[in-house]
């Protein structure tokens, strides 16, 4: 890990849901300021799990976090309420998109501004997501509810940036989006992170652009963190390769040769 | 046509008195996605302390003047409220975030029965008095035209008219602020509203205090109507219908659903009543709004229930 | 290229129009499948796909054209009829049955199928009591298939988006269908889960035959494994043909694809 | 040893929407035998103990209350101070051998001692209360006959409650030839708007309240609100107390009820109470509430039972703890006589009244009051039910009991038992 | 550690699909029951019986009715107290209209009668949903008051309209006694509620909770809505009606409609709820918590207060109830939003990896 600040320090946590299911058992990882950092790993790694227990959503799911700490700028956040944590920068795109189903697509935007109180820097800023998602202006009076599950998405992410945030926790950004949509996505993140110094928490199953745009990564199984390192050493490691990137050796398998004999991941015997 | 005129204008003005105590339930619903049962014990416990304060100020202080001991009363009255809207997040909502919507319903009829024996335990279960000075002999408008008239009651028209700039306040509460689009975001989605910042504590003491000050205003009604006791509870289950006629949804919904529930069951009860052997005005307003759910299944002018893959 | 063989067309779409107040959803969109064949659907977000799903399965009422499956024509059917005549699907926004375990989620697939009414099920006696056991074998054999064996009585609410979408693909499958409709089964998954699905999807091809329609958006699956590919932009279709020519086609490129891939 | 003691068990709703005549009416139950005990050491040395349950005269809280309280040693009677829960208790009683007494409520029918044993309905039914009214009213009108074509409105307690009077009031209209209109009240009575304008609609002669709890202040504020004459609606006993008419005020000014008891402070036995239980500090509700109706009424109802043990203490043993079966030998067997009442100290409160195997109701006197804005005044003379007309019904509605439930009379032999 | 199942195979479909698959799960059972049948028999008094076992057994039965409606259709429902009423005088119409008809067939007509009248107030949920699906209900609620209270007919023109029963038989041996009431309602429920399990867990079950959790869904693999929800409510007002009939003729012997308000419809829906949606185990605890928990606080109450040397009223013995009977549903709401019964099956978790604590 580099010398930059850490802005967000994860010590350590475990998890549990419903007081018996325990999720993520001992889990540290740092964000370090301007840093986009990928948190990759397969269905029920615990990623989403982590994420909420940053953002302090696990306690709608009926979990909680039974050990270690989270800093925010030296600061404990584990009893902070979500807003809280909103008004201090760090904001959470939700897996899944949860978007409000009866508010338009424009009223769901604004609603992400619900911390700030300028106008002008709102309707700046609202423009500022009509730009990146020209599809959302196009549906903006629509209810949420019925809109095509990409327009969510991106209404979701939209939502979260109004709110202006320093740190931003996406979990699975691009999740049902059109690849060029994924593109832009992508590049939106490099872009805030570029001219706006925000940092980011990338929870992705698509490794590859994950990879390729952040800067550090951490890799999850069943509720540990297997492997990190800087994003460019992953993206060769072999293991990586295979598994996350879909790479026999060099070369990019066909998914059509997937029903020929396939190695087990070896951290999991 | 006198009467039937006198029986038009008795339903349409029940019907805004029914809107009053439907108005508690729509803005909580509509906030916080919360059915609140408690509404009714909320109409109740706000009525007691409103009656028991009006009578104890005088006592305490000496002062025997009808109009302070009312203000004052109201004013207190509006503190319990807050105290419970305070409570109520502060213990119930709080833990409950994020839950299904009966779980909820249910929580809220745990309230109903901690209010109930709170509200009897400090102010007593007997029948008090509210009197606000509403007037309550009729008048008697049209006689030139019908003879002795229509008979209007002038505290059921003050009534009416609180209830309708209630109403009207609120609607645009709603539609126009900030606020109003937050607490919409809630009901929606108690997880994402508070992803992006809203402080769901907040606002639901806000909504509930709102809810409990009309809860105050409907409880000095009709205790004014009908004294302060226990059964005012019921006046909930009469309101049911015209909120969901209505729309759970919708605050100007809770008028005109008011509107017909009470110029339906009136006129039900005087026309068809004697020929089935009357007493059916309150199932026949709850038949009444199911007919209307038949056509549009969210009332009048709910959202429109959302159902998609 | 595997040397299955395709049949003649089994589903043909004709003209179909869909509109939402003032959205065109769907505009004059045809296109036909054949038995045997994966057919993709792939589009910008917002084009129409899962619309045009949901019109095949009588979710969505089209406006205007019609939909003929095994020779019948119609132009509205409700979703019963049509899960009858052997179409099953799966759902972009995941739509099981959160409370219900997994076994009993597939279960549901096979309902069409159990023949003893309410007394004998109450009663759960003789012939119901052996029918449910077969049907129960016949999930069995779904859950070895898809590899959720550990999972049998979780509840599915609790399980990983990834397993989600299994279990979604084997309530589909215990319908045993003749045309399957996947609506983004591998969103969410990385590549190796994407991979498992691949497998699952070609053996239900290979094996039992069965057709399907395949909405996604990650192109190397879709150009990878379909044998057919339809584009739809804006609600209307942009190109369609075997997974090279779509790929080389302008339009495409510029509404979809991007110049990256 | 033990002193002996006679349990009262005391069924009572002091939550809910009939606290507010329930709580009175149980107030008065208790002090009596608070009174009993400190003035006069018990009934012959019997001790009196008692419980109170809180029915929040709902059906199935009362059972449950009964089922908990009659197997206590020493149980004398029930009062379940509810009509439903009567209806459910009469069929339980009759099994575990334990009287019922239901004074100016509960089944009509059930004055009919040889069909009905263990219930007594003391003083007054429905039947003789809606007997009596029309009565009063014929004479305000100078005779019976003088109703012919009037009409007469029934806003009743949609309820058994409410509707037990209505054959009687139908057989009194077809005797005199006046219109019955019958106006159903949903229970608890809130809402009574379309009522009224129907009320004001047909403008009946005289309006008859069949009310309880708020079912009662709401009609008259109703009748107030569409300008019915309050001086021409008649409610019966149970809508004729303090509460009924306290929180209308002057609205109620000129509404007139049926009294089934005289009360008041001035009366000995109101008295003693003070003396002996709220001087002492013993008293269960405020002392200002002594002496109202519905407080009476306890009493009376009280005094009944435990004269009721004293009856049976003469022939089964003075000084002994009477079982359910030789109190309600006592119950049956009542000659309350008015020195009897004026030694006991209820001049002026009751009438005499004594009870026999077929006769389980006593007597059935009562007075109309009017309230003046401020307090009841009596506004008639005693009046009595017309036996002609009761008995008969009693008769025939007793025997459809019996041949409903495939039960017989009661032997004239087995009186003595 | 004693509550595994590790070792326990199943060798057919047949035996994992048994009500109780976990064999220590049918020894509780097993043990229950006999409990139920002999031991308490030997110990109960009167009291116990007459004021709490044969309403808990009862209410129980009118429970798990109403939870397969909610808890396994999910169609919220507030109109269970007319399904009882109509249960309740369906079956006393039967009774005493054809002479010498027995008990059980008069009762399984009343269930009949509330079979229908449920289908036809459950014919709006076809098009009507959630909420207003539930307020919508309270017209059978309304409608079934005033349908008892008016029309005389149903009464058997008794005057004041409150009817009664006695004298009832079954199978030639007299239901008088507390006990043979007891042991009677408790063998019905028996019946009843392996059923219902047997309803729940098979085919119609699972289009019940299709339904419930996702009714679109449902549809497109061939769930007819219609027909999952009518016969869900056909069933649970079968159950509901058979429930009624045995309150009013067993537990109450005379009634009146109040017997069935929308407050013991609220109560019922409270039981459903507290005990756990879709669990027929919930249904029971649920009973038991609504039945006995205030009856159990107005007992312990006053010498609770008498130990810190405080006497309490009746009413603020009352009030006392209400206040805390309410505020422990709210906690247990919060404890466990899902019901006791998911409780329970937390506690079993535990015990399964029990000492380890996850
Ligand atoms: N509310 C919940 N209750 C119980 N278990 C849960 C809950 N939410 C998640 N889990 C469990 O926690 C584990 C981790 O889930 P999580 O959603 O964090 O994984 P993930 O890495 O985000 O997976 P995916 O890529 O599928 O989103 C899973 O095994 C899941 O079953
Ligand atoms: N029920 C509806 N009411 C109104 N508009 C709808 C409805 N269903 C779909 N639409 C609109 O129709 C268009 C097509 O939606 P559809 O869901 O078919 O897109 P899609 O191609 O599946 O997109 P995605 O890849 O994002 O899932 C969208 O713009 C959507 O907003
Ligand atoms: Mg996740
Ligand atoms: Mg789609």
């Amino acid at each position: 890990m580099d010398t930059r600040n850490i802005v967000l320090n994860v010590n350590g946590i475990e998890v549990i849901y419903n007081h018996v299911i325990l999720v993520l058992k001992g889990v540290s990882l740092q964000l370090p300021e301007r840093g986009i950092v990928a948190l990759l790993g397969g269905n029920g790694a615990g990623k989403t799990t982590t994420l909420r227990a940053i953002s302090n959503l696990l306690k709608g799911e009926r979990g909680e976090v039974t050990k270690g700490s989270i800093e925010l700028r030296g600061e404990r956040i584990e009893n902070l309420s979500p807003a809280e944590l909103v008004k201090r920068g760090v904001v959470q795109v939700m897996e899944g998109r949860h978007c409000f189903a009866h508010l338009t697509i424009e009223e769901n935007l604004l609603t992400g501004a619900y911390t700030r109180t300028d106008k002008a820097e709102i309707a700046a800023n609202l423009e500022k997501v009509y730009n990146y998602f020209p599809r959302l202006k196009t549906r903006r009076t629509s209810q949420a509810a019925y809109t095509s599950g990409g327009e969510q998405q991106m209404c979701a992410i939209g939502r979260a940036l109004m709110s202006n945030p320093s740190i931003v926790l996406l979990d699975e950004p691009s999740m049902g989006l059109a690849p060029q949509i994924v593109e832009e996505v992508f590049n939106i993140v490099k872009d805030l992170n570029d001219k706006e110094g925000t940092t980011f928490l990338l929870a992705e199953q698509n490794t590859n652009m994950a990879l390729k745009y952040a800067d550090y990564g951490y890799i999850m199984e069943s509720g540990r963190i297997v492997m990190d390192g800087p994003a460019h050493e992953l993206a060769n490691n072999a293991d990586v390769k295979e598994f996350y990137l879909g790479m026999g050796g060099s070369e990019r398998k066909s998914f059509r040769d997937v029903k020929s004999y396939k190695r087990r991941k070896r951290w999991l015997a | 046509m006198a009467f039937f005129l006198e029986t038009l204008i008795g339903g349409l003005m029940a019907g805004m008195l029914y809107s009053l105590v439907a108005l508690g339930f729509v803005l909580i619903f509509k906030a916080s996605g919360v059915f609140n049962f408690a509404q009714g014990a909320m109409v109740l416990f706000a009525a007691l302390a409103m009656a028991r304060f009006s009578e104890w100020i005088p006592k305490w202080t000496g002062i025997d003047n009808a109009i302070v001991a009312n203000l004052a009363a109201f004013v207190i009255a509006g503190v319990f409220m807050f105290a419970v809207a305070w409570l109520i997040e502060r213990l119930v909502l709080r833990h409950l975030v994020n839950q299904e919507g009966a779980t909820l319903l249910m929580a809220t009829l745990g309230i109903t029965y901690f209010l109930e024996g709170v509200g009897q335990t400090i102010f007593g279960s007997d029948i008090y008095k509210i009197d606000v000075g509403m007037p309550k002999d009729p008048v008697f408008l049209f006689e030139s035209m019908f003879q002795g008239g229509v008979l209007v009651n002038k505290e059921d028209v003050i009534a009416a008219g609180i209830a309708a700039t209630l109403v009207l306040l609120l609607s645009i509460f709603f539609q126009k602020t900030k606020t109003g689009r937050a607490l919409r975001a809630v009901a929606d989605d108690h997880q994402a509203a508070q992803s992006i910042g809203i402080p769901l504590n907040r606002i639901w003491v806000i909504v509930w205090c709102v809810a409990g000050v009309v809860a105050l205003v409907a409880g000095m009604i009709w205790g004014s109507k009908l004294g302060v006791q226990f059964s005012l509870t019921t006046v909930a289950l009469r309101a049911l219908p015209v909120v969901i006629l209505g729309g759970l949804t919708s605050v100007p919904g809770a008028i005109i659903g008011g509107l017909i529930i009470g110029v339906g069951e009136k006129l039900s009860e005087v026309y068809l009543g004697p020929f089935v052997g009357g007493g059916i005005e309150i199932w026949f307003a709850y038949v009444l709004a199911l007919v209307f759910l038949l056509f549009r299944p969210q009332g009048l002018f709910g959202e429109k229930i959302i159902d998609r893959v | 290229m595997t040397s299955k063989k395709i049949g003649d067309v089994i589903l043909d779409v004709k003209n179909i129009s869909l509109r939402f107040g003032g959205v065109k959803a769907l505009t004059d969109i045809s296109f036909d499948v054949r038995e045997h064949e994966i057919r993709s659907i792939i589009g910008p977000n917002g084009a129409g796909k899962s619309s045009m799903l949901n019109c095949i399965n009588g979710v969505y009422t089209p406006s205007e054209g019609s939909i003929t499956f095994r020779g019948k024509t119609f132009s509205h059917m409700n979703s019963r009829q049509v899960a009858e005549m052997g179409v099953a699907r799966t759902f972009q926004n995941l739509a099981l049955f959160k409370g219900m375990s997994v076994i009993d989620n597939i279960m549901t697939g096979r309902n069409l199928k159990i023949k003893s009414n309410l007394f004998l099920q109450a009663l759960r006696i003789g012939p119901a009591e052996k029918e449910e056991i077969r049907h129960r074998e016949f999930v069995e054999h779904i859950i070895d298939f898809l590899e959720i064996q550990a999972h049998r009585k979780t509840p599915v609410g609790q399980l990983p988006y990834g397993l989600q979408k299994r279990v979604d693909l084997g309530r589909a499958l215990a319908m045993e269908p003749q045309v399957l409709l996947l609506d983004e089964p591998m969103a969410g998954m990385n590549v190796e889960e994407k991979q498992d699905m691949c497998r699952f999807i070609l053996d239900v091809n290979d094996e039992f035959g069965t057709t399907i329609v395949l909405i996604e958006h990650d192109m190397g699956v879709v150009m990878d494994i379909s044998d057919r590919v339809v584009v739809l932009d804006y609600g209307k279709k942009i190109g369609d043909g075997a997974p090279d020519e779509v790929r080389n086609n302008e339009d495409v490129i510029r509404a979809y694809l991007g110049t990256s891939h | 040893q033990q002193a002996p003691e006679q349990f009262f068990p005391l069924l009572s709703y002091r939550t809910g929407p009939y606290a507010p005549n329930g709580t009175p009416w149980a107030n008065g139950k208790q002090d009596y035998l608070k009174l009993i005990n400190a003035r006069d050491g018990g009934v012959n040395g019997v001790k009196l103990t008692f419980e109170e349950c809180e029915t929040g005269y709902a059906t199935d809280r009362g059972v449950e209350c009964y089922e908990r309280l009659k197997s206590r040693p020493g149980v004398a009677l029930f009062d379940p101070q509810a009509t439903g829960i009567t209806f459910a208790l009469t069929e339980k009683a009759p099994v575990d051998k334990i009287p019922l007494m239901t004074l100016g409520y509960g089944l009509s029918v059930a004055a009919d001692g040889m069909a009905f044993k263990w219930n007594f309905p003391y003083m007054g039914s429905y039947w003789t209360g809606a007997d009596i009214l029309i009565q009063h009213l014929g004479k305000q009108n100078g005779g019976l006959d003088k109703l012919k074509g009037k009409k007469i409105a029934l806003v009743y307690h949609d309820s058994p409650f409410g509707k037990e009077p209505i054959p009687l009031l139908q057989e009194r209209a077809k005797m005199h030839g006046f219109d019955l209109q019958l106006l159903p009240v949903t229970a608890p009575g809130v809402e009574q708007k379309a009522t009224w304008l129907q009320v004001r609609k047909d403008r009946p002669d005289y309006v008859l309240l069949w009310g309880w709890g708020v079912m009662n202040s709401t009609a008259l504020k109703e009748a107030q609100a569409t300008g019915y004459p309050r001086d021409k609606m008649y409610g019966v006993w149970w809508a004729g107390a303090e509460p009924d008419v306290r929180d209308v005020g002057e609205g109620a000014k000129g509404y007139h009820a049926l009294a089934l008891n005289g009360y008041g402070k001035e009366a000995k036995v109101i008295q003693d109470i003070l003396k002996h239980v709220h001087d002492k500090g013993q008293g269960t509700g405020p002392k200002d509430e002594v002496g109202s109706v519905l407080y009476t009424r306890g009493v009376i109802i009280q005094m009944l039972g435990v004269e009721a043990v004293r009856r049976a203490q003469e022939r089964f043993g003075k000084g002994k703890v009477m079982t359910g079966e030789q109190v309600r030998w006592g119950m049956e067997n009542l000659a309350l006589d008015q020195k009897k009442l004026d030694a006991l100290g209820f001049n002026g409160v009751m009438r005499p009244l004594s009870t026999s195997c077929s006769d389980h109701m006593g007597s059935t006197w009562a007075r109309v009051h009017t309230w003046d804005g401020k307090k009841w005044n009596f506004s008639s003379d005693w009046y009595q039910a017309d036996e002609q007309i009761i008995k008969p019904m009693v008769k025939a509605g007793a025997d459809k009991y019996l041949s409903d439930k495939k039960m017989q009379r009661r032997e004239t032999g087995d009186c003595q038992s | 550690m004693f509550y595994r199942e590790n070792g326990q195979f199943k060798t057919s479909y047949r035996a994992d699909q048994q009500i109780f698959p976990i064999a220590q799960d049918r020894i509780a059972v097993l043990v229950l029951l006999a409990a139920a049948f002999v031991l308490v028999p030997l110990l109960a008094s009167d009291y116990l019986y007459r004021a709490i076992l044969i309403p808990l057994v009862i209410m129980s039965m009118a429970a798990l009715g109403v939870n397969i409606l909610v808890g396994y259709c999910g169609q919220i429902s507030l109109g269970s107290g007319a399904f009882m009423a109509v249960g309740a005088y369906g079956a006393f119409n039967f009774f005493v209209r054809f002479p010498g008809m027995p008990l059980i067939p008069a009762l399984i007509l009343g269930g009949l009668c509330a079979t229908f009248f449920g289908i036809l107030f459950g014919l709006p949920s076809l098009r009507v949903k959630g909420l207003y699906l539930a307020v919508a209900t309270l017209a059978a609620q309304f409608f079934s008051d005033w349908m008892f209270l008016r029309i005389k007919w149903f009464t058997n023109n008794s005057d004041s309209g409150s009817v009664s029963v006695s004298q009832l038989q079954v199978l030639g041996m007299p239901l008088e006694s507390a006990l043979s009431k007891y042991l009677f309602c408790l063998a019905l429920l028996v019946v009843i509620a392996l059923l219902a399990k047997n309803l729940v867990r098979g085919a119609i079950g699972r289009e019940w909770m299709a339904i419930r959790d996702m009714d679109v869904a449902a549809a497109v693999i061939g769930i007819r809505p219609m027909y999952a929800k009518l016969s869900a409510f056909a069933v649970s007002s079968f159950i509901i009606g058979v429930a009624g009939a045995l309150w009013a003729f067993v537990h109450l012997g005379a009634w009146e409609p109040a017997a069935f308000s929308v407050e013991v419809s609220l109560r019922l829906l409270f039981m459903v709820i507290i005990g756990g949606l879709g669990s027929i185990m919930g249904s029971f605890f649920g009973a038991a918590f609504i039945v006995v928990l205030p009856i159990l606080l107005n007992q312990l109450l006053p010498p609770l207060f008498s130990l810190f040397g405080l006497e309490i009223s009746t009413a603020g013995l009352s009030h006392a109830e209400f206040m805390i009977f309410g505020a422990l549903i709210v906690w247990f709401l919060i404890v466990e939003p899902h019901g006791l019964a998911k409780l329970w099956s937390t506690g079993k978790q535990k015990m399964r990896v029990w000492p380890f604590p996850h």
